[in-house]
């Protein structure tokens, strides 16, 4: 009884979970899978969207073999030290505090963030017209610091997802929200439980917090950052990333 | 109730996911729950502070604060110690393996009290018997005190196992795709949570019924036993 | 001599647990000053007769008054007697103070706090005017230097005599005693009763239900003999010790003194 | 943001968090006072209910046992979710008065909190009226106290002082339970853990930091409890002097 149990757990964890991986050419990419339409998930659990749809292609330029890794947001960076994926592939966007721990590839993506609450709630995004109102936003994201710097008088509350911050939106339980707009329009605005809602104020595009668009992660040093480089250019002249572009936006997210 | 029906297969699935982990994570438990146990009762004092130690920094730390540093520390103090060793290149600490390992070893802890408390409750002579008919200490521990253990242990075995149960849940926050996770995320995504969590409820709360039907007849099956003692 | 209202008059009380039945018409009559010792086999009813008494058993039929008030009682639904009024039930029970064989002193509070608790919590009297009553109770029943000891700090005899002063401390019309020295050491025994003498000898009226026949025969005036729910035999003590009209008082007597 | 050298110890770099501080004091506070409100409300809740199980109450036993039953038997995390996500489904209650309070994510955790310490409470409580030595009861109905006063002078705190080693794991058990209420978005010891990792991308300095608060408060929790039993069951022990 006593050896069958313990044979049986080291059975389960090592044949099950724990693999001891060689240099082997697949990549392993990390990606979220809540944030709609970069990324997500289909009712039967498998991952869709931009940023996977990106992926594949970039690994194909590169004539490597994928697997896609899903990782929550809050610990995308760890994973990577880790080593549990090898690349980040999960609309981050390239700040100076991030490229003090990880190497970004060039830009893949470049939109600006924005604010969306009720129809006509507010008139503008100013801090003076948040101070005192609840806003949403995703926890260690640029759009957080940005918030937490910028508007000091209004009460930021951190999500760990999109999706969170969505329901509790619509459940009234936040004034606004501050995001990639693009996430937010597709993602939000133009499904049925955005209804009521909308963006106001500016596009906020501010080099200190956004950078410079939203690229590649990959550790420090690691020769990949390059091969993305290379891969994302090649694919945005080859008409590869145009055609998954068309397939979500009706405009070019890559920006100027 | 549609949207459940429609949902079955990943429902199930995230309840076979939980399941698993209890599962898994008992069997963890209950080695380390016979180690610990036996530390604590060793006269050897290195085992006992260990053991010590072990218990209770598990009873000080909180479930989710220990997963969570597992299953993001561990890997990267493994990969530190694979490195400067050059024992190994890499392994990875997935969320099935992040999970079971934390709740086996707070329930190790657990089970520990559990194991020694039920020891502790077997008669001195019975050890002793053993040895007047020359066993050696193994198989006194096999043959004699290992099978009372486990009955004297049964009521506080249960609820340890009911406790774990419930705990399985917390794995969600790692993202391992068990039911509580699997029913949050379909719940936000199609703006119904209600109706998924509420389901998630009574799966549980019909996993913890069965399991204390299971163990109510074992326990009456053993409670036979040692009347005929 | 003066019409004087008897301290406490039970009459005809029946009492049955379900089809058994334990108490068949049992009375008594006591006068201010009695001490009346009650008798009997165990399962004669002699316990259960006296938790009737004070109402810690219902009766399902017959009266109970304490110094001229009768406890009212109604028949609920199911055609059991209930009490009619609670609050009345409560405050003739402050008049009956009961002392039981299991002392059953409050274990989470000191001696002091037993046997003040009634007065200042139910009778609502100053804690300082009932801390020294409390005292002089101790003295009486000779506990000293142990007011702040806790009960499993105190050996049987003395905790049953904190019983008797916190049954005192709420200065009752009658009291009961519950074999309050059955579950004693012999050693023990002594030392109770001899707080009890003292209280008969005050001129308290008490009923005692009690295997001691010295107390019976001795301290208190009359004694009833109880079999199978019935009185079968009852008198002075003074009489019915030097004579016995029924035959089973003889066998009990007798067994007794073995 | 000055960095201290000492405290770098390489692996681990102790002045993020301590870079962070009013962070941890915030999620300290919020974590005792939602253990310490959600335990009293518990308790609160749990004294007519435990009386009306231990009566065995032929109106409210059943009820009362199914509420039991159902926070015990299903995971806290669920019950939180249940509350805060879940009462969001539906318009009724957030066109009703409700609303106010169940849209305060702190509220949410606390009501959750509450009522599953009601439900644990009640039934340590119903045990330990239960096993209550009848007798201590029967005095005092004899003596003619109303059932009121008995039940707090004589039963509560009998029963109370039996049950206290059950009650302390209650304590360290809400303690630990409490840092669901990270999930829910409101800044408690783990959370702010969790803002410094995520600050920083690091894996280990917010959670060591927060698991050595925990231990903390576990700690001065365990020693209070001791001596407070220690005080409390005074009756139990044998007497030094």
């Amino acid at each position: 009884m006593l050896k069958k149990i313990t044979f049986s757990v080291i059975g389960v964890l090592f044949g099950l979970s724990v693999n001891i991986a060689n240099a082997s050419d697949t990549l392993r990419i990390g990606v979220e899978g809540a944030y709609p339409p970069f990324s997500e998930k289909t009712s039967d659990g498998k991952l869709i969207g931009f940023d996977v749809d990106i992926a594949f292609a970039l690994c194909k330029e590169m004539k490597r073999s994928c697997v896609m890794v899903e990782q929550g947001w809050d610990g995308m960076i760890p994973g990577l030290l880790a080593r549990k994926y090898d690349a980040i592939i999960a609309s981050m966007t390239i700040t100076k505090e991030r490229q003090k721990i990880i190497d970004f590839s060039k830009k893949y993506y470049a939109t600006p963030g924005k604010f969306v609450a009720k129809k006509g709630e507010f008139s503008d995004d100013k801090p003076s017209t948040l101070a005192g109102k609840i806003i949403g936003v995703q926890s260690s994201t640029p759009h957080a610091d940005f918030l937490k710097f910028t508007y000091p008088n209004s009460t930021i509350r951190e999500y760990g997802s999109q999706e969170e911050i969505y329901l509790d939106l619509t459940a009234g339980r936040l004034d606004a929200i501050l995001a990639d707009s693009i996430a937010l329009s597709k993602g939000f605005l133009h499904t049925d439980s955005g209804k009521g809602f909308s963006f106001f104020g500016e596009n906020h595009e501010e080099r200190d917090f956004f950078g410079e668009g939203l690229g590649i992660g990959v550790r420090k040093g690691d020769t990949l950052k390059d091969e993305f480089t290379k891969a994302i250019e090649k694919i945005r002249e080859n008409g590869v990333y145009k055609k998954i572009n068309d397939k979500y936006f009706d405009f070019d997210v890559y920006g100027e | 109730m549609e949207q459940i029906w429609e949902f079955r297969s990943i429902l199930l699935q995230g309840m076979l996911w939980s399941i698993a982990v209890a599962v898994s994570s008992l069997m963890l438990s209950v080695i380390l729950g016979l180690i610990g146990a036996w530390g604590k009762l060793s006269s050897n004092s290195t085992a006992n502070r260990l053991a010590n130690m072990y218990t209770t920094v598990v009873r000080g730390v909180p479930d989710l604060v220990l997963m969570l540093l597992i299953f993001y520390g561990g890997q990267q103090t493994l990969n530190h110690i694979g490195q400067s060793t050059g024992l190994w290149g890499y392994i990875e600490i997935g969320q099935f393996t992040a999970s079971v390992s934390t709740i086996g070893l707070i329930f190790g802890a657990y089970m520990t009290e559990t194991f020694r408390g039920a020891i502790i409750a077997i008669p001195q002579g019975q050890r002793e018997a053993g040895i007047a008919c020359g066993m050696s200490k193994v198989l006194i521990f096999k043959r004699i005190i290992f099978p009372q253990m486990l009955q004297i242990a049964l009521p506080s075995f249960t609820n340890n196992w009911l406790v774990l149960i419930k705990t399985t849940s917390l794995v969600s926050v790692l993202g391992l795709q068990e039911l509580t996770y699997v029913s949050k995320a379909i719940g936000l995504k199609y703006q119904s949570p209600f109706t998924f969590l509420i389901f998630a409820f009574f799966a549980y709360l019909i996993l913890t019924m069965i399991s204390e039907l299971i163990f109510y007849f074992l326990n009456r099956k053993n409670r036979m036993v040692s009347r005929g003692i | 001599m003066a019409q004087i209202t008897p301290a406490l008059v039970v009459q005809d009380i029946y009492k049955n647990f379900g089809s058994l039945d334990v108490l068949k018409g049992v009375s008594l009559t006591a006068n201010q000053g009695d001490v009346i010792s009650i008798l009997g086999a165990s399962g004669s009813g002699k316990s259960t007769f006296l938790r009737c008494i004070n109402l810690l058993e219902t009766p399902s039929s017959g009266s109970i008054s304490v110094n001229g008030e009768e406890i009212q009682m109604k028949k609920n639904r199911a055609g059991l007697l209930v009490p009619e009024n609670i609050r009345q039930v409560e405050r003739i029970r402050t008049n009956l103070a009961m002392v039981f064989q299991g002392f059953h002193l409050w274990s989470h509070m000191t001696i002091l706090e037993n046997i003040i608790e009634g007065p200042v919590h139910i009778l609502g009297k100053n804690k300082a005017e009932a801390t020294e009553e409390a005292h002089s109770l101790l003295e009486k029943v000779g506990i000293y230097d142990r007011s702040d000891y806790y009960p499993n700090h105190l050996s049987g005899g003395q905790q049953q005599r904190v019983a008797i002063a916190r049954a005192l401390a709420m200065n009752p019309k009658v009291m009961l005693f519950d074999e309050p020295t059955s579950a004693l050491d012999p050693e023990l025994v002594g030392e109770v009763l001899t707080v009890m003498r003292d209280l008969a000898e005050e001129g308290r009226t008490m009923v005692v239900v009690t295997h001691e026949m010295g107390f019976a025969r001795d301290v208190s005036n009359r004694c009833i003999f109880l079999h199978e729910g019935r009185i079968e035999e009852q008198g002075l003590s003074k009489d019915i010790f030097m004579y016995q009209k029924s035959k089973r008082f003889q066998q009990f007597l007798n067994s007794t003194n073995n | 943001m000055e960095k201290i050298n000492w405290l770098d110890w390489g692996v681990i770099d102790w002045n993020l968090p301590l870079n962070h501080w009013d962070l941890f004091i915030v999620g300290t506070f919020n974590t005792v006072l939602l253990t310490i409100l959600a335990l009293f409300v518990g308790w609160v809740l749990s004294i007519p209910l435990a009386f009306l199980r231990a009566n065995r109450n032929k109106l409210f036993n059943y009820p009362i046992l199914c509420f039991t039953y159902v926070f015990r038997g299903t995971p806290l995390l669920i019950q939180l979710f249940l509350i805060y996500y879940g009462a969001g489904q539906f318009d009724i209650i957030k066109e009703s008065v409700f609303w106010v309070i169940l849209k305060d994510p702190w509220w949410c955790a606390f009501i959750a909190f509450s009522l599953n310490s009601a439900a644990y409470q009640t039934e340590i409580l119903r045990g330990a009226i239960e096993t209550m030595p009848q007798g201590e009861n029967e005095v005092a109905v004899s003596m003619g106290m109303p059932v009121l006063l008995r039940l707090r002078r004589i039963i509560l705190p009998s029963a109370t002082r039996r049950a206290l080693p059950m009650y302390s794991n209650e304590i360290i058990f809400m303690l630990h339970g409490s840092v669901i209420a990270s999930t829910i978005t409101i800044l408690d010891i783990l959370k702010a853990g969790r803002m410094v990792n995520g600050q920083y991308y690091v894996a280990y300095e917010g959670f060591i930091t927060a698991a050595v608060i925990y231990m903390a408060l576990v700690f001065i929790t365990t020693k209070g409890l001791k001596r407070l039993e220690g005080n409390w069951n005074a009756y139990k022990q044998p007497r030094t002097t």
